[in-house]
């Protein structure tokens, strides 16, 4: 049975001009011990989503839909205090910038040792020697337990988030941009250490991130996401071989990369579209070059092509075409050039 | 640098380029200061930077934070006045320009900044603020110059841009704009201060193609400030890699890349992640953090965080940037790792200060 | 820096700021158009009782000399006698200031106690009624006149329902042996509850608002999400978390608002006859006892400055952030 | 030597000769433009609160009060009235709906004046007063920011120092003193509100400034090389105006307020009816002693409106302002 199952997922956010979907139908899994990437740019519903498991949304958001069950159980449906239980000693969470994760007025070990009291029950002493066996893991001075955030540098910072997110040893990580606020050497190491920890206590994580080495580098498996919805998802090595979603295809093409440096950057014409009323039928038809009035009318099919799930009408063409051609800037801007001129 | 890496005078020199803020504390802590004849402590965010631009060449300042690429992109376009050293801007030294020629110099040099939403004034349009380079320097045919700019950046077309204020557009957008302010005077050189790191992934791509094209196809120089080395080998002809002030390897891309030879350049180079899973990277761990730039560590300055590190050179000698001796092509590299091809003699150095006044040797790049 | 450095500093700081108030009521007081002794002087004065005056306060001297004397005296805090009842002023003084600490303490002590309680939860309930019925109670207990309050309540209260006294301290029969006793007794409590309760209604708007700003800033925070997603209570996110971190600027806001509390124990304190130093400074005002007003002035501002100065010290204690530069 | 070398394949050689005149878009226009979006963003973004527009609407009705007060006035403010029986009043009069006579709608004081009639009159000084001191501490605290904020350095150092002593004074002690030296007039009110009033707008515009200072528009001006004045007065006064506005606006309030409480003392204005002498002389009767409801609750209440009226006015241009207390989405 997988450890956490996102089903048919929809949170709103209201607001004056009416809801926002920033999550609009999304399923997938995580089985225990699997690291899944939640890829997207900004405004896509990847933090929306982490969010939702983790019952923390804006006050003027709200899960609309769906369920997210935790070990089988639907934890959208829990009392307040079941819930509490299960956060963090189940689901725990790094943060995007440690920066500010951490309350500024208590030392860390304060911060850490109230987290395992909320969940055990056991005596100071034992507490401070966990806090003591968690900074040693992660790699910082036991002795610097005693300071406080604004002690440490941003990268000493994200460590003692991470060991705060193991102090009891979750079933289940979210990790949301865990290392972009960081220098790359910085999260290098960072990134090296959450993989090496989670192997050792056999935890699942769920990285979100926008980029796409990172997802590269740390995940077995990636969920695609685009506009509050589900684009493309399966195993990471077939997603970066041969991904069947025109927007993988071009999200790929969009970074830089240092090992191939003539290759061109593809830019995906256009803008992603507004979630109070998103378009009906696909969502990324405004900015595809494979968009044909089908695409405009109706909701995109799921179709499994080898380990994929990929949601689109043109999985079929995709192989003929486009796929050789999606590195090429040029055939993105021309095939929605010609778009524009058809409407 | 002892001689040129190309030939040809360079567009701009910058030759011991130095930038150090007073670490100010108020009017109260000044006199108190005073009184106990203290030495008001500086932080040297740049400390001794030479490089060459030639016309047309592209320049990537690479580095962690606070290794002091952001101030050397500022003190180039004037921003900060240099606290020592010199830049050469078409043979004439500029560091001390006022009045007129500091105008003149201002039309041929923008900077475009890093966050699309803090670039542009948020109370004038679009107009406003690209027509302002012109009217502060007179420069004729104004609205059609702006118009040509924004065509340029792919805004088009620009007319339907004049009035719109910059809330009305989208973050690509806006940093289109910022390019074409940057554009509107026609400079010879722009500074780029990680000109795309805050766009959304999809829409970067089309900022940096615009950007190619503007030093492709009129012949601009570029300096570009950016932690991103991916990023800065699909942009840039050269490479200076920069640790705690100081240029620490200086080259082609694709060679300091392939082949990075300072230990903080193969750290840097290796710690950048690949978008293939099928590419296995070999990681080198770096020990500690980036030291402080207000008590600056005498000798090498990564000396602390080296795995190479050979003792007491290293800990006493400053290694100067210099060619080596045992590493082919066009490259500076500062490490005493390396035999010096300009006779720099580390261990003469190092007797050199022990015999001395015992002061550690502050060796310099330069002639 | 650290801590004894920056304490060093701003007492430095507290000094010059003492220093100010002093050279401007000295300004203000000798450099006024015309002469100094008309503006003192009431008219059926004479000739003799003029000069002694006049040398008393040094006005013969040359400025400077004057200038000096001005301060010297005002740090030992003597500020001569008074015109009406040739009593020292010291002695004025320091009879009234324990009437104005009591009056002050007890309405802020309420004041900060409800404020910022309510004010948490004000921010806590964003978006909702309460939130907004939290805001506009405390904007109309800003707007509305302290000593316009104060009448409303003599009048229901004291005129109509007869619960509290029209005035004073204490009650006509009663002669404590101390202040002290006095303090401690029923009687006072009778006296001081209204004046109190109304000087604290109106200092009450200014912690609650901001505590509420300040709430909402602070629960913006990803420490609050990861708090939250620690499982830990709602309660101790509020208030172990949020409150503790949205406190910090209250304490010199405090400090500030102080100089408006200052000037509502005035108008508290006339209103409800209240025997303090606010209700003696205008009293003496009107009777052109100048020697009385300045140095009633002087320890008014000189609460307030020193009150900001132990705030500014206080903070440094309760933000560990706090790096002195 | 060539800095002033033209690039040969520049995209604009063909515009390089210098037409003269050629701007189609008038200066003027655009300015105008500019001024209205800003006015009208700040109108979308406050008239969305209800309160705000409640603040406006009451101080509008206020102005129009003190332009039209000898129209509304039945009587003169100091004009003794005389009884049913002929006779000057000397006693308070209850209002004419709780049975008074002489048909004064808000019965009369002691001294028989006819209480709406000063409430009426007495809009007038509290207006005044509140605009005064509005326009002048935003106005000069904005200046004083602005300065310390963009040249920074001593400059800076000193002006927070004297800001640092301003917020040592308590405000209304040091009006009465002031005004008991300077004399009781209406004008030296105002000047001592303004004295003591710039310094919590200097203060927090001046770190705005500080902020924006360092903004990549307003470095991007400097770069091409926009003087001192020219970044000043475009770049950054236009955007702390919001701020401006708001101490404006609670500068309304603490004004009336200072006003009404130096009133009240018997230091006010002795030639002027305002709210505050009339809560004065009520108080010399010991109205409240006596019930004499209508003669000092009316003026309270006109001074909590007008008041309140500022101040949520100010919190509605907070709520804008200050981004972490929007809503987000």
């Amino acid at each position: 049975m997988s450890l956490l199952e996102v089903d048919d997922l929809r949170v709103h956010y209201e607001t004056g001009e009416g809801p926002v979907k920033a999550v609009d139908g999304v399923s997938f899994s995580i089985d225990p011990g699997e690291n899944v990437g939640i890829v997207g740019e900004s405004g896509c519903g990847k933090t929306t989503l982490a969010d939702a498991i983790l019952g923390i949304l804006e006050e003027n958001g709200s899960v609309a839909g769906g369920e997210i069950r935790f070990d089988g159980q639907d934890i959208t449906d829990m009392s307040a205090s079941e819930r509490r239980r299960l956060m963090w000693n189940e689901i725990s969470m790094i943060p995007q910038s440690a920066m500010n994760a951490l309350d500024p007025v208590y030392t860390v070990r304060d911060q850490i040792v109230e987290a395992i009291f909320a969940h055990e029950t056991m005596s100071n002493n034992e507490a401070d020697e966990r806090v003591r066996d968690l900074f040693e893991l992660v790699g910082l001075d036991p002795e610097r337990a005693d300071d406080y955030p604004h002690q440490f540098s941003g990268g000493m910072r994200q460590r003692a988030m991470i060991a705060m997110a193991l102090a009891l040893e979750p079933s289940l990580i979210l990790a949301d941009e865990p290392t972009t606020a960081l220098d790359v050497i910085m999260q290098d190491q960072i990134l090296k250490r959450i993989s090496a920890l989670q192997d050792e206590i056999n935890s699942s994580m769920m990285i979100i991130t926008h980029d796409v080495s990172v997802v590269a580098e740390t995940c077995d498996r990636v969920v695609v996401m685009y506009a509050g919805k589900v684009a493309e998802e399966g195993p990471a090595d077939t997603i970066f071989d041969r991904p069947y979603h025109p927007y993988t295809l071009g999200l790929q093409g969009a970074f830089p990369n240092i090992r191939k440096p003539d290759q061109d950057l593809v830019s995906i014409p256009g803008h992603p579209p507004e979630l109070i009323e998103p378009p009906t039928g696909c969502r990324f038809v405004d900015r595809c070059p494979l968009a044909t009035e089908d695409c405009r009318t109706s909701e995109p099919p799921e179709v499994r092509t080898d380990d994929l799930r990929t949601f689109c009408h043109h999985t079929d063409k995709i192989d003929g075409g486009f796929r050789s051609r999606a590195g090429d800037r040029d055939a993105w801007k021309e095939t929605v050039a010609a778009m524009e001129i058809q409407r | 640098m002892s001689e040129q890496i190309e030939d040809g005078e360079p567009m701009l020199r910058v030759e011991n380029l130095q930038k150090r803020f007073r670490v100010d504390d108020g009017i109260v802590n000044a006199i108190t200061n005073r009184l106990r004849g203290d030495d008001p402590s500086y932080v040297h965010a740049v400390d001794g930077v030479s490089f060459d631009l030639q016309k047309g060449e592209t320049l990537g300042l690479a580095g962690e934070s606070g290794c002091g690429k952001t101030t050397t992109g500022m003190t180039l376009t004037k921003l900060y006045e240099p606290s020592g050293g010199s830049i050469r801007y078409e043979g004439r030294d500029i560091t001390d320009l006022e009045g007129e020629d500091l105008q003149a110099f201002r039309r041929n040099v923008q900077m475009i900044f890093q966050d699309p939403f803090e670039s542009l004034n948020p109370k004038r349009t679009i107009f406003d603020t690209l027509v302002e380079p012109l009217k502060i320097h007179d420069i004729g045919n104004q609205q059609k110059r702006v118009a040509r700019a924004l065509e340029f950046a792919g805004l088009t077309p620009p007319e339907q841009f004049f009035d719109q204020f910059p809330h009305e557009l989208s973050g690509g957008q806006r940093q289109r704009v910022a390019i074409a302010r940057a554009l509107v005077l026609d400079p010879d050189f722009i500074v780029a201060d990680e000109p795309v790191s805050m766009l959304d992934v999809s829409l970067r791509a089309g900022v940096l193609q615009l950007l190619e094209r503007m030093n492709k196809e009129y012949n601009l120089s570029v300096v570009y400030i950016s932690h991103d080395l991916s990023l800065l080998r699909h942009m840039c002809d050269k490479l200076a890699i920069m640790y705690l002030g100081r240029i620490v390897e200086y080259g082609r891309t694709e060679e300091i890349i392939e082949s990075p030879k300072h230990p903080y350049t193969k750290a840097l180079v290796n710690a950048v992640p690949v978008p293939d899973p099928t590419i296995k990277r070999t990681r080198v761990e770096l020990a500690g953090e980036v030291g402080d730039a207000i008590e600056v560590p005498t000798g090498c300055r990564f000396k602390d965080r080296c795995d190479e590190h050979l003792g007491d050179v290293c800990d006493q000698v400053s290694p100067p940037l210099e060619r080596k001796a045992d590493i082919t092509g066009d490259r500076l590299v500062g490490c005493h790792l390396f035999e010096s091809a300009e006779g720099f003699d580390p261990e003469a150095e190092l007797v050199k200060s022990r015999s001395g006044d015992g002061s550690p040797v502050a060796a310099e790049s330069d002639d | 820096m650290g801590k004894t450095e920056f304490a060093i500093r701003r007492t430095f700081q507290l000094v010059l700021t003492l220093w100010a108030v002093g050279t401007l009521l000295f300004v203000i007081f000798r450099l006024m158009p015309g002469d100094p002794t008309s503006y003192i002087l009431s008219p059926g004065m004479d000739a003799e009782a003029r000069q002694a005056i006049v040398e008393d306060f040094g006005l013969n001297a040359p400025v400077h000399e004057q200038y000096i004397s001005f301060l010297t005296n005002a740090v030992v805090l003597d500020f001569g006698r008074s015109f009406h009842t040739s009593e020292p002023v010291q002695d004025v003084l320091f009879r009234l200031i324990p009437n104005t600490l009591v009056l002050m303490l007890a309405a802020f002590v309420m004041a900060y106690g409800i404020g910022i309680v309510l004010g948490v939860f004000v921010g806590a309930n964003r978006g909702t009624r309460f939130e907004k019925g939290g805001i506009v109670l405390a904007l109309v207990q800003r707007s509305m006149p302290t000593f316009w309050v104060g009448i409303l309540v003599l009048w229901i209260f004291g005129a109509w329902l007869g619960v509290i006294p029209m005035s004073g301290m204490r009650s006509a029969g009663e002669s404590p042996e101390s202040f002290l006793h006095m303090v401690a007794s029923l009687d006072f409590f009778w006296h001081l509850i209204a004046p109190a309760a109304c000087l604290a209604f109106y200092s009450m708007g200014y912690p609650l608002l901001l505590m509420r700003n300040s709430m909402l800033e602070i629960l913006g925070e990803e420490f609050i999400d990861v708090c939250e997603a620690k499982g830990l209570k709602r309660r101790t996110v509020l208030f172990k978390h949020a409150a503790r971190n949205a406190f910090l600027p209250i304490v010199t806001a405090a400090a500030v608002s102080l100089g408006f509390a200052v000037g509502g124990s005035v108008l508290i304190e006339t209103v409800f006859g209240w025997p303090g130093l606010g209700r003696e400074m205008v009293r003496a005002v009107i009777r052109r006892d100048f020697p009385v007003a300045q140095g009633a002035f002087v320890m008014l501002a000189g609460l307030v400055i020193t009150m900001n100065f132990v705030a500014d010290l206080a903070y440094g204690y309760l933000d560990p952030r706090v790096t002195y530069d | 030597m060539g800095i002033q070398d033209e690039t040969a394949d520049s995209i604009y050689t063909d515009l390089d000769e210098y037409a003269g005149v050629d701007d189609d878009r008038s200066e003027w226009s655009r300015f105008i433009a500019r001024w209205r979006e800003t006015f009208a963003s700040q109108w979308r973004l406050l008239k969305q609160d209800t309160l705000v527009v409640f603040g406006i609407v009451t101080i509008a009705f206020f102005a129009l009060v003190a332009v039209l007060a000898p129209y509304i006035a039945p009587h003169s403010p100091l004009e003794r009235q005389y009884g049913d029986d002929g006779v000057l009043i000397s006693q308070w009069h209850e209002p004419f709906w709780l049975g008074g006579e002489g048909g004064h709608i808000l019965g009369t004081t002691a001294e028989g004046y006819d209480i709406f009639s000063q409430l009426v009159f007495g809009t007038r000084p509290a207006l005044i007063v509140g605009f005064a001191a509005a326009v002048i501490t935003a106005t000069f605290g904005t200046m004083v920011a602005l300065v310390a904020g963009y040249y920074g350095g001593r400059v800076d150092d000193v002006l927070m120092r004297l800001v640092d002593i301003a917020y040592g004074l308590p405000l209304l002690p040091t009006v009465i003193l002031m005004v008991a030296y300077l004399g009781p007039s209406f004008f030296n009110v105002i000047i001592a509100v303004c004295l003591l009033q710039w310094r919590s707008s200097a203060r927090v515009i001046r770190s705005q400034v500080l902020s924006l200072r360092e903004r990549p528009f307003v470095q991007s001006a400097r770069v091409a090389g926009a003087s001192d004045w020219r970044i000043i007065s475009r770049h950054i006064a236009p955007n702390v105006l919001p701020l401006t506005f708001l101490y404006a606006a609670f500068a309304i309030g603490w004004g009336i307020l200072t006003e009404a409480g130096v009133s009240f003392l018997g230091l006010g204005d002795p030639s002027q009816v305002s709210w505050g002498t009339m809560l004065q002389s009520s108080h010399t009767y010991n109205a409240m002693s006596h019930g004499v409801w209508w003669w000092f609750v009316p003026p309270g209440i006109c001074i909590a409106l007008v008041v309140i009226s500022g101040f949520l006015i100010g919190r509605g241009y907070e709520e804008i302002t200050n981004p972490k207390l929007r809503r987000r989405n």
